[in-house]
């Protein structure tokens, strides 16, 4: 018999220590333990990307992920991104370009985009089209997420 | 390289609407329609018509929560009609509503509504500005008042016609797709892909590309790859990792989207976009196959195998 | 471990494949996690080789500089993986011990000519050469993987025609010769299988050139029936096969000669170079 | 050209309204309603392309701990009409006698969470009486073809205008049928220099909308809530009011954000099942379909589309018969309506002295078809624009002068009876910019009982 799992994670800056049952999913967790519904499920089987958060920096797929693997880990989710009410400059340039439309893929392709820019800092289109590879947009065609990408990874040089 | 064009009725077969313009006493505005934000800005298209009409700031007007009880009746959120169809019940709600403030000022001002001219919240009348906050305040006194507007619009009936009523506006489109074709492996790769379409006039030319560009691209997906497959009565990739649709990296290499605008039956001159950008894709890109290596595909997707087959057995 | 823990045991590295085969309801009743085990993270030389630890992650594979000076085609392919998320999640040991057809690291291991380090469940270590890996009958818990040295090996990896097939090449290339060779492909078959070339003397490149329509033709025949399925046929698959081989033998055979003419000595040209 | 193309009166850009929400994670979907002592539901899905169905047994399911309700088709036939679907109402809300596609929904559990409905999924036994099913319009349309209904299902053909063909299931597994001529194209056909027929295949997608099917219901005495994805909140409440007896305005439809739709979440579909889970459980229930399941919901037609085109010698484009088969699925869904405008748009934007249209829905024991952006305009562009090229090439015209030469004039008639808007005439002079700018830069498929064992996982 597999008892909970004691594990300490740092979300959106707030660290908490959890007790969480081993078979607890990462999506779950957030959407309905911390209230995180920012994180959306879509494929429920790491395909779409929807689910998208940072841990440690990295996007990673919430839906196919145990919680108990987040211990000692640092996560962001789409509402940790913004500080003290201002928007992240990714958040800035999706608003400013129309970067999205339904909006339910966005919250996973924002922090992806978030990732790609802290990796690189300027990256090209082809760097970007296979960055996001990652993460399923079926209303936009990715040109405007595109365009968001090059202008927020300018305002960050700026 | 191939051409195509697309063409379709929109805004559905004698389609109808209701909305509802709600004007507070603070000059904040709620829009009441029940076109569903399902992604294509229905939000912001026809909170902008309201705006406009209302001469009010767009970040004062909101576009109010859906339920049946409350919102007044749409046939739905489809046939590219949000702009044009519910948009004109949003306008004649709007239009409404300006009159009936523009009456109550008159009243209070002792004037006709014709010498008044409604300006951000202020009524004007010659050189004089009244803002109408406290007009409010001091004739109702308690929680103030809100202006009502009602707009309707049905697309009338005709027998004469095909489809029983003639079509509210036309969805015109054109592509151009330009290819390159791998003889040995039947690999079709999108080189270009242009796509035009008609807003009519748009409410919001980075909507409008938007709808385009994403129509287009589900379309490339079905011409190339996607498909939902049988053998038999099974299904056999109804997995959404079997099941593949267009990621960034399939996009054409160069993609372009054109909007037109010629006028429409719509508010200022607007026509639905939402599906236009759908119609062509699939015959541009067999027809630029055509061109590039002479082989006709009749059948979607071209995939490598059925391009290789195709021209297996032309040669 | 596993042992104790019994049939519904299963290693847990990046967790993906895990968790989707029990949501799909497969009986996994225990999951061993190995995250956290420090020595399968790693990637180093070694006597026998470049050693890639099972738990490295596509992501430090595509991006270890030890790798892309090493194996710069393998890191370059490996950016075109599957996508970032698993990418940084998955591990090149997880990919291969899910014995996926259309996983890519095990034709990549195998086209390079690489070893498995094995620990099996009674603590014994075993080295097998990743060609005779099949299905998931796997000696034990992988914990590397040894690719051998990079001065003599050349590989092509091809993706172009997912998910009805993908090819993987290496070259053995001592002193100048194509020495042998070895073809793995995927999505084709129910496994990925493997092939060596049929190179019975060692060639020089420009030798070589002129026999790689033949080279593919021969091999092509010589394997089994590939799959029919909705991503391809097996007619079309057999066709591809061959063509992808003969485009990638060419190209490679190309690159080696051109690498060898760019490496000689210069001439001295007074003082320019100098 | 460009004198025509006047300005908007919107002129700059915008920040679109719902943007603050929806890049900060604040959105509401509908996915994200929750309520107070809410249960969850999944679906069991026929495993089956056709098959009778014998005998369904729940009690093993009902004894789980955490189950609440769960029903099946004997619950659906005591609803006051439990069919629906546009103008021909065939599809039951959960299956009655039979199944006729992979992926029909069977019975439905709602249970304390998704773990737990999913478990009880696996212990709904059902007897199947397996049927030889038709997957292809061609085999639906074979001499002695099983039926998919072996009776005249409710509704009625779609009213339509003057010298239109609508007929509701007009032969064995036809759904409905459209008709529609203009002149004789039987006589300009035979009077043409050239006439060529040619077939196109057109193939069956998904919507693949991101966010999944998701509704919520509610039933508080004589009110239905309801919390849907839905594209149609208005149609939807009607749908719900039939089915379930009960006066309009005791039915309450709420819309959220949409997480894609592209015609996917039109019409009512799963929403009833919902509603009679939440009336037998006495609390509201929320249903949410995987992705998987969307799949096994809705595709857009696919179709075999037949046209036989005249052309003069000049290459003048005369007169165009067409048949169009459209593949409609298990269900009529909106295939009726997809009929209509798929056989009225076949035309494309010419000229012809005459028209000949046949346009009809096969039914299949595939996923059922219906609305999907296009709406039958994709699948005739895909036919017309073709052969369109073909002609042109075949007849040694450029593709480009073949259509400007056949082109509407503005205010021309399309199909030669309804009056084209200036702006489809425009087409023509827009066509050149358009080819100049390429020239100029020329260079539970998975088992329904996924999850099921998900619960005991690890423990």
């Amino acid at each position: 018999m597999v008892t909970d799992i004691d594990i300490t994670v740092t979300v959106n800056r707030r660290t908490y220590r959890l007790n969480v049952p081993p078979n607890r999913i990462v999506a779950d967790l957030l959407r309905e333990d911390l209230q995180l519904t920012g994180c959306k499920i879509g494929c429920d089987q790491a395909v779409c990307g929807a689910c998208t958060v940072l841990v440690d920096g990295l996007p990673m797929t919430a839906c196919t992920t145990f919680a108990f693997e987040l211990d000692g880990t640092a996560v962001t989710t789409i509402e940790g991104l913004s500080k003290e009410g201002t928007l992240h400059s990714v958040q800035r340039a999706f608003l400013e370009h129309s970067a999205f439309q339904c909006g339910f893929c966005t919250p996973g392709m924002i922090l992806s985009v978030k990732a790609l820019l802290d990796h690189h800092h300027d990256p090209d289109e082809m760097t970007i089209r296979r960055w996001l590879d990652a993460n399923i947009c079926r209303c936009t065609a990715y040109q405007m997420i595109i365009e968001a990408v090059h202008a927020a990874a300018k305002a960050a040089a700026e | 390289m191939g051409l195509s064009i697309g063409i379709k009725d929109g805004g559905g077969t004698a389609n109808h609407a209701q909305a509802l313009v709600k004007l507070l006493a603070s000059g904040r505005a709620i829009v009441n329609a029940a076109a569903v934000e399902i992604g294509q800005g229905a939000t912001t298209a026809l909170s902008r018509i309201a705006a406009k009409i209302l001469r009010l700031p767009l970040d004062w007007v909101r576009y109010g929560a859906i339920d049946t009880d409350h919102t007044p009746l749409d046939n739905g959120t489809h046939a590219s009609c949000g702009t044009a169809v519910t948009g004109i019940a949003v306008m004649h709600a709007a239009t409404d509503v300006c009159r009936q403030i523009l009456e109550f000022a008159a009243e209070r001002l002792g004037c006709t509504p014709d010498e008044l001219l409604l300006d951000n919240w202020t009524i004007r009348r010659g050189n004089y500005a009244h803002p109408l906050e406290p007009m409010i305040a001091g004739h109702f006194g308690g929680a103030g008042f809100e202006f009502i507007g009602r707009g309707m619009i049905k697309v009338p009936n005709d027998p004469r016609a095909p489809l029983g009523a003639q079509s509210f506006f036309w969805m015109p489109s054109w592509v151009g797709a330009e290819v390159e074709v791998d003889r040995e492996t039947g690999n079709v790769r999108v080189l270009q892909l242009v796509v035009g379409a008609d807003a009519g006039r748009s409410v919001n030319s980075v909507a409008c590309r938007g709808q385009i560009e994403g129509a287009a691209l589900q379309a490339l997906g079905q011409s190339l790859f996607e498909e939902l497959r049988y053998e038999g009565g099974e299904p056999v990739n109804a997995t959404p990792l079997d099941y593949r649709v267009p990621h960034a990296v399939d996009l054409p290499d160069r993609y372009e989207v054109v909007i037109f605008e010629h006028g429409g039956p719509g508010p200022f001159g607007a026509k639905g976009i939402g599906e236009a950008g759908m119609l062509g894709v699939a015959s541009a890109i067999a027809n630029a196959i055509h061109d590039a290596i002479g082989v006709r595909l009749t059948e979607i997707p071209f995939t490598p195998e059925r391009v290789l087959a195709a021209t297996q057995a032309s040669s | 471990m596993r042992a104790e823990a019994g049939d519904g045991a299963v290693f847990m590295a990046g967790g993906i494949d895990i968790v989707n085969r029990m949501k799909f309801g497969e009986p996994i009743t225990e999951v061993i996690y190995l995250g956290g085990v420090t020595e399968l993270c790693a990637i180093n030389d070694t006597e026998g080789g470049l050693h890639v630890g099972s738990l490295v992650t596509h992501h430090q594979f595509e991006t270890c500089a030890l790798i892309r000076a090493r194996l710069p085609v393998l890191a370059q392919t490996w950016q075109d993986v599957a996508n970032i998320r698993i990418r940084c999640k998955g591990t090149i040991g997880g990919n291969i011990m899910a014995a996926d057809p259309n996983y890519d690291f095990a034709l990549a291991a195998m086209a390079a000519g690489a070893h498995l380090d094995f620990l099996g469940q009674d603590g014994t270590a075993r080295r097998i050469l990743a060609i005779e890996l099949s299905g998931r009958s796997a000696p034990g818990l992988l914990t590397g993987i040894i690719f051998p040295s990079a001065d003599r090996l050349h590989v092509a990896f091809d993706r172009s025609l997912r998910p009805a097939i993908t090819l993987a090449l290496g070259l053995d290339c001592p002193e100048g010769k194509v020495a042998g060779g070895r073809v793995a492909i995927g999505c084709a078959f129910p496994m990925p299988i493997t092939a060596r070339l049929p190179i019975t003397e060692p060639l020089l490149p420009r030798e070589l050139v002129e026999k790689t329509a033949a080279l593919a033709r021969d091999l092509t025949v010589l394997l089994p029936e590939p799959l029919t399925n909705r991503h391809a046929s097996a007619r079309y698959r057999r066709q591809m096969i061959e063509v992808l081989l003969r485009r990638n033998l060419a190209a490679l055979v190309e690159q080696i000669a051109w690498l060898q003419i760019s490496t000689l000595p210069l001439p001295s040209i007074g003082g320019l170079i100098a | 050209m460009m004198s025509e193309v006047c300005a908007s009166v919107f002129q700059s850009r915008v920040t679109p309204l719902d943007g603050p929400d929806k890049i900060t994670g604040a959105a509401r979907f509908t996915f994200d309603v929750t309520l107070p002592g809410m249960l969850h539901a999944k679906v069991l899905r026929s495993p089956h392309p056709h098959a009778r169905i014998v005998a369904i047994d729940t009690s093993r399911a009902e004894a789980l701990p955490g189950v609440v309700a769960i029903v099946t088709g004997a619950d659906a036939i005591k609803l006051p009409d439990p069919y629906y679907g546009v103008a021909i109402r065939d599809q039951p809300v959960l299956a009655i006698d039979k199944v006729r596609y992979f992926g029909d929904m069977v019975a439905a559990v709602a249970a304390v969470d998704e773990e737990t409905a999913y478990r009880a999924l696996a212990l709904i036994d059902v007897q199947y009486d397996l049927l030889r099913p038709v997957a292809t319009i061609e085999e639906a349309l074979a001499d002695g073809a099983p039926l998919l209904f072996d009776a005249p299902v409710p509704g009625a053909p779609i009213k339509l205008g003057d010298g239109v063909i609508s007929l509701k299931e007009p032969r064995p597994n036809v759904l409905y049928e459209f008709g529609y001529a203009k002149g004789d194209a039987d006589a300009v056909l035979t009077r043409s220099d050239h006439v060529f027929e040619d077939r196109f295949r057109f193939s069956r997608i998904n919507h693949f909308h991101l966010e999944p099917y998701v509704n919520v219901a509610r039933v508080t005495g004589e009110q239905i809530e309801l919390w849907s994805c839905n594209q149609d909140p208005f149609v939807l409440r009607d749908d719900i009011a039939r089915i379930f007896g009960r006066p309009t305005n005791n039915i309450r439809v709420n819309a959220s954000y949409v997480g894609g739709g592209f015609g996917g979440k039109s019409f009512c579909k799963m929403e009833p099942v919902v509603v009679l889970l939440a009336m037998k459980a006495g609390r509201p229930v929320r249903l949410c379909l995987s992705l998987d399941e969307g799949l096994l919901t809705l595709t857009k037609h696919a179709g075999v589309l037949t046209l036989r085109t005249g052309v003069t010698k000049d290459g003048r484009l005369t007169a165009r018969k067409s048949e169009i088969q459209l593949d409609g699925g298990a269900y009529s869904d909106a295939s009726a309506l997809t009929v209509v405008k798929t056989g009225y748009r076949i035309t494309g934007p010419y000229r012809w002295d005459a028209v000949a249209t046949r346009a009809y829905a096969v039914r299949t024991n595939t996923v059922p078809a219906g609305s999907f952006r296009g709406f039958g305009g994709t699948q005739a562009s895909f036919a017309s624009e073709s052969q369109i090229d073909m002609i042109a090439r075949r007849l040694g015209i450029d593709p480009y002068d073949f259509r400007r030469k056949n082109l509407l004039a503005i205010g021309g008639p399309f199909s030669r009876a309804t009056a084209a808007s200036t702006a489809t005439s425009r087409a023509v002079s827009m066509r050149s910019s358009n080819a100049s700018a390429i020239g100029g830069s020329r260079g539970a498929r998975r088992k329904a009982t996924r999850r099921a064992a998900w619960g005991s996982a690890l423990g």
